[in-house]
């Protein structure tokens, strides 16, 4: 292997080092996420707590069918980048910007249905909790803090998306350069990770939102 | 890992997104709603260990990873042992006025 | 800071006169310029924090106040405890001696990730811009802990930008710790095992872990504070269905934690100080590794003690009480380990020494009173009662601050290349362990005889008490204000420093002082444990 | 100045004896820690030539040593504590009961027999008392030292604290959670009296009604009755057009909710079937009862309360 005239920084003694210590600081920053989220989890466990009828009552609410489909995309997503960081490891870096734009495109598909879709409907329907609120009614007070987590909820995950659409659009436009190489692509992995870990709070969001307050 | 293989975990969790979605039309009480998160947890497992491979590089990607979840596990653990403990003492009511 | 005052003639460039522009400083990604970066903001925040207390105690002489409007002082202590917390004891030692020193410690020639060292730095001043803004100009009044629905839907002060504030020194906060860990895991000298690291890199390790671990937390807390005073979102208020105990606990999760962020790395100074001043190795090592370890997970299992009157549920309290035991078990071992450690020793009196005595002395106090405020009844009794202000000023600024000054004489030389005068750092460390003193002890009284904290006016009997604390608060201000004066005339004045000026271990002493741009011209192979020093016998034969 | 405050409960002196025996403890630890550093600091000075002798190499003995010898002291302490903790916060059967009310920056007390007063509260020697306590803006807490209690009070729910004085004075009573600008203004005295004086003192500030006669007129004025009848007697079809359970005899019974739930009717039970009913929804009623929140104050409830109180049978009362 000739990685050790790679270039690196000179606290590192080699590229793989500093590479491995990129994705290990992108990992513990993961970390953290999870923490920052997980107190949004306890909210909602305490929310629903005191609140159950009309916590689940305002579940009732959601739109299921875009909250499923979103949620096929954002899994298919992550798989295709996942994909796209194998084929670049194999030194394809054609495919690799194939998998990220396509990574890209259904990230922005997810944007689109929950934002530009399903959030038109919910304020055509006035469930956003304002001065116009439509659930009224003994239920209406708890309804509205389900409507207060759920657009808390869906609006930090989609600033993370937002932010994971521009970091996948950067690798996107350095492995168009040819910038990345089956020795040199730690950005391709790091910007995965983080993408994915997008797609794990959705996955816990979805149940959360959709489907726990959903009676049959 | 094969693209091939790696379809086949896609299409895992896909289908333990069905069992969820599915699952959720069960009657349920509503106490045991809270067990449709299993599939979710079963699929961040999946993204975790097969998209974000956790278990390549250096070890100590795995240790942050558990700290992650161990942390959680605290902050949700004793942070909702204070709602679903609170008994309060009932005010009582014999009493010779 | 002047970097040009400080020119050593060296053979090789020292970091502080590679490159003597504003812009090398204001854009460098080396540790070492931005730990001085770090140094002179945290210092300007301490004198900040330090002129609110200075107006409390003032206030506090006389029983009506002597400061005429409540509103008032209620923005002092809550400026007080904001700055004090947020923009000083938290990153005080890991932002300035711990970016100075843990490359060096590690033999590694700059952190994992110098870039985010340096945007860590702007963040935090931009976050305390924000904060300063906000307690300047509107004023918050809601006390540093931001209770609800005091701050959501009744104070009037700028109580949302205090908050992003906060929020923004968060990240800097995460971005330091995250640098720490990955640096620890990453960047060790060849041969530096983890047995081998100085407890220094232990502490600021299990620092990081709550640091990046706690503050996320708090940041979503914080979010979720602002929503609700803007868009009166019903999460912790009652009136709209909220929980206002999920905000403390919250709260709570990560301000416990924080307490520990505040001392772990205090514990980490001393360890280093009590072994170089005393030539003799470190009194059971891997004990006092694995307590500082210990400190940083069980710190996350004790929140619950700071509600135990405020309506949580019986059990949670018994839960939350015992935990609290455990954690004093690890500091308990440290402090008995310390003691070890001069057993048999070569003890020498210089000012690093002083303060770090000063800090057993002031910690164990501390530590002790935390035992009176586990106890759940006693705790009823004394909790939000000037017995609380004392402990946890015991604590942090007894604990805390005897030991950043005593890491900052220690490692002083390393970092300016010059000399204090050392009679001036005794005479510095006396006073302030008096005057804290002085100031503090008899706030315990005034607690246990019911006083509460956060009262602008008082009944007339806790007037003598209060009268001798503001008395003792002169004496403290003049112990921390020395330091200050002849830190700043050392840089001009100070004798040049050799590069291990008080004969201790550590690869940090195996370089100049200052050290070179890139730390070590080659880099360091370690080969021994830490704290080598000889056995007392081989060194009982050389006096 | 004095160093001792008075303990004027059956309690207080309990806790004082925790307090003192974490006060000699800690004694001890202190007089160990300081006297080994000075002792160390002298002897083993670097001047000093005195003979080290070699090092002790194992530590492990010691350490572990140290560490069991403080974990079962903290754990003595923690028993001692939260023994005491517990039945701090129980209050016996058979308090006599107060209501309190915190509000930016007074505490609104109010007795069962129609007397209220404003930042004081008096309360007769040797018979435990019960605070019902609530806020009606942030959270206060209502402290008294010499009787080594205190406790958060919170909007949007009743706490209790309970204490049996046994020593007459004139005490301090504070607000001891930060509540605003006029916190430090929210203090008040508590004053217990000998029987005798305090039967005089209820008579003295005698109330032209009961807090339940007072209740009884508010429980008009809301349009209660109308659904539950004049007397609370209830609601059946031959009383009004709306169906409603009957009130009288509630208070203290058990009662089965709508969703399988059983509850004791106390205090707190009843206030949040006034401000959310759908949440306590009693079985076999429809969901007719709108919520109150928001239109009854927290003084006027604990009328409210204590009259529903007082329908209850002679032999509960």
């Amino acid at each position: 292997m000739s990685e050790t005239y790679l270039p690196h920084e000179v606290q590192y003694s080699s590229a793989r080092h500093q590479a491995e210590s990129a994705i290990s600081g992108m990992w513990l920053f993961l970390a953290t996420e999870v923490l920052f989220f997980g107190a949004l989890f306890l909210t909602w466990i305490y929310s629903r707590h005191w609140n159950q009828a009309g916590f689940d009552a305002g579940a009732q609410h959601t739109n299921l069918a875009i909250g499923t489909v979103n949620t096929v995309i954002l899994l298919a997503s992550s798989f295709v980048y996942s994909a796209g960081v194998a084929f670049i490891e194999a030194g394809n870096t054609r495919r690799l910007v194939q998998c990220a734009a396509a990574a890209w495109l259904l990230g922005l598909a997810f944007l689109i249905l929950k934002f530009g879709v399903e959030w038109r409907d919910d304020f055509a329907k006035h469930l956003f909790p304002g001065a116009d609120f439509a659930i009224h009614g003994p239920l209406g007070g708890s309804a509205r803090i389900f409507f207060e987590f759920y657009f808390l909820g869906t609006a930090l995950h989609g600033l993370h998306m937002v932010g994971g659409l521009v970091l996948v659009g950067w690798i996107i436009w350095r492995a168009r350069r040819a910038e990345f190489s089956p020795a040199l692509h730690t950005p391709v992995i790091v910007v995965g990770l983080y993408w994915s870990f997008v797609d794990i709070v959705w996955i816990v969001l979805y149940p959360l939102l959709y489907l726990v307050g959903r009676g049959p | 890992m094969t693209l091939r293989l790696r379809r086949l975990w896609l299409a895992l969790a896909l289908l333990l997104l069905a069992i969820e979605f599915g699952a959720s039309f069960l009657p349920m009480d509503r106490a045991m709603r809270p067990l449709l998160l299993i599939p979710a947890v079963l699929m961040v497992a999946t993204v975790g260990t097969v998209f974000m491979e956790v278990g390549r590089g250096p070890a100590v990607v795995r240790l942050f990873a558990v700290a992650g979840l161990l942390w959680l596990t605290i902050l949700l653990g004793l942070g909702s042992l204070d709602p679903l403990t609170r008994t309060d003492y009932p005010v009582q009511s014999t009493s010779p006025q | 800071m002047s970097a040009t005052a400080i020119a050593v003639p060296a053979a090789e460039p020292s970091y502080l006169t590679d490159g003597l522009t504003l812009r090398s400083w204001l854009l460098t990604t080396d540790h070492k310029r931005i730990a001085l970066l770090y140094l002179g903001t945290i210092t300007i925040f301490f004198f900040v924090g330090g002129i609110a207390a200075a107006l409390i105690r003032l206030n506090l002489v006389v029983p009506e106040g002597l400061i005429p409007s409540a509103e008032t002082y209620n923005r002092l202590f809550t400026m007080h405890g904001v700055v004090m917390v947020w923009f000083f004891l938290i990153p005080a030692v890991p932002t300035t001696l711990g970016n100075f020193i843990v490359p060096l410690m590690l033999g590694a020639r700059d952190l994992a990730f110098p870039r985010l060292n340096l945007a860590s730095w702007y963040l935090f001043v931009i976050a305390g811009i924000v904060v300063l803004y906000a307690l300047f100009v509107g004023g918050v009044d809601t006390g540093w802990t931001f209770y609800t629905p005091l701050s959501t839907a009744y104070s009037k002060g700028h109580v949302v930008a205090a908050i992003v504030g906060v929020f923004i020194a968060g990240f800097s906060s995460i971005a330091t710790g995250l640098n720490f860990i990955v640096s620890i895991h990453r960047l060790r000298a060849p041969g530096m095992t983890w047995y081998r690291l100085p407890v220094f890199l232990w502490s600021l390790y299990a620092t990081s872990v709550i640091l990046v671990l706690a503050t996320p937390v708090l940041a979503m807390t914080l979010l979720l504070l602002s929503f609700e005073r803007i868009f009166h979102i019903g999460v912790f208020d009652p009136a709209l269905g909220g929980d206002p105990l999920l905000f403390q606990h919250l709260f709570w999760f990560y301000s416990h934690p924080a307490v520990y962020i505040m001392i772990l790395p205090g514990f980490g100074v001393v360890s280093e100080i009590i072994p170089a001043f005393s030539s003799k190795r470190l009194f059971g090592y891997k004990f006092v590794v694995w307590c500082s370890i210990a400190i940083a997970v069980i710190s996350f299992l004790v929140w619950g003690h700071h509600m135990f009157v405020a309506g949580t549920s019986l059990y949670s309290a018994l839960v939350f009480s015992i935990l609290s035991y455990m954690v004093a078990v690890p500091s308990a071992i440290k402090v008995f380990n310390w003691i070890g450690t001069m057993h048999k020793g070569f003890i020498r009196f210089d000012a690093p020494m002083l303060y770090a005595l000063g800090f057993i002395g002031l910690f164990t106090m501390g530590g002790l009173t935390g035992l009176f405020v586990a106890a759940l009844a006693a705790d009823v009794h004394l909790t939000q009662t000037y017995f609380i202000v004392a402990h946890f000023h015991y604590v942090m600024v007894g604990g805390m601050v005897s030991a950043y000054f005593a890491g900052l004489h220690y490692w002083w030389p390393k970092i300016t290349g010059r000399m204090y005068p050392e009679m001036w750092g005794r005479a510095g460390a006396l006073i302030i362990f008096i005057g804290f003193n002085f100031t503090f002890f008899p706030q315990f009284i005034l607690g246990y005889l019911g006083m509460p904290r956060r009262y602008h006016s008082y009944p007339p009997e806790f007037e003598v008490l209060n009268v001798l604390s503001s008395a003792g608060a002169t004496i403290l201000a003049v112990g921390y204000l020395l330091p200050l004066a002849y830190l700043t005339w050392s840089l001009f004045y100070g004798e040049r420093a050799s590069a291990n000026p008080w004969g201790a271990t550590g690869l940090e002493w195996r370089t100049p002082s200052p050290p070179p741009t890139d730390n070590f011209d080659e880099t360091p192979v370690v080969t021994e444990p830490p704290y080598n020093y000889p056995p007392p016998e081989l060194v009982q034969r050389h006096v | 100045m004095s160093l001792w405050l008075p303990a004027a409960t059956t309690s207080a002196p309990e806790v004082d004896h925790l307090i003192i025996a974490l006060l000699l403890i800690s004694c001890a630890i202190l007089a160990l820690v300081f006297g080994l550093i000075l002792l160390y600091v002298f002897k083993y000075r670097a001047g000093s030539s005195i003979d080290r002798g070699a090092l002790a190499e194992k530590s492990w003995r010691l350490e572990t040593g140290w560490t069991v010898a403080t974990l079962l002291i903290f754990f003595g302490l923690f028993v001692w504590g939260a023994n005491l903790y517990l039945r701090l916060f129980k209050p016996p059967a058979g308090a006599m009961k107060i209501y309190v009310v915190g509000k930016q920056w007074m505490w609104k007390v109010e007795y069962p027999g129609g007397q209220r007063e404003i930042d004081a509260l008096h309360v007769p020697i040797a018979r435990p008392v019960e605070l019902i306590m609530t806020s009606q803006d942030v959270i206060h807490d209502f402290s008294i030292p010499a009787f080594r209690i205190k406790h958060d009070v919170l909007p949007g729910r009743y706490e209790s604290l309970w204490f049996q004085a046994d020593r007459v004075g004139t005490y301090h009573l504070f607000c001891t959670q930060l509540c605003g600008t006029g916190h430090s203004d929210m203090v008040g005295d508590v004053v217990v009296m000998s029987n005798p004086d305090y039967q005089k003192w209820l008579e003295q500030n005698g109330a032209s009604e009961t807090l339940a006669q007072a209740g009884q007129t508010l429980f008009m004025r809301y349009g209660c009755s109308g659904c539950h009848g004049g007397n609370g007697v209830g609601g059946s079809q031959s009383v009004s057009t709306v169906r409603a359970p009957a009130l009288a005899g509630l208070y203290g019974s058990p009662v089965t909710l709508a969703d399988g739930r059983i509850v004791t009717a106390d205090d707190r039970y009843i206030r949040d079937c006034i401000l959310a009913p759908q949440t306590q929804r009693v079985a076999g009623y429809p969901p007719v009862m709108p919520s109150f929140t928001g239109q009854i104050g927290e003084e006027d409830l604990l009328k409210i309360i204590a009259f529903i109180k007082s329908l209850a049978p002679e032999s509960r009362l």
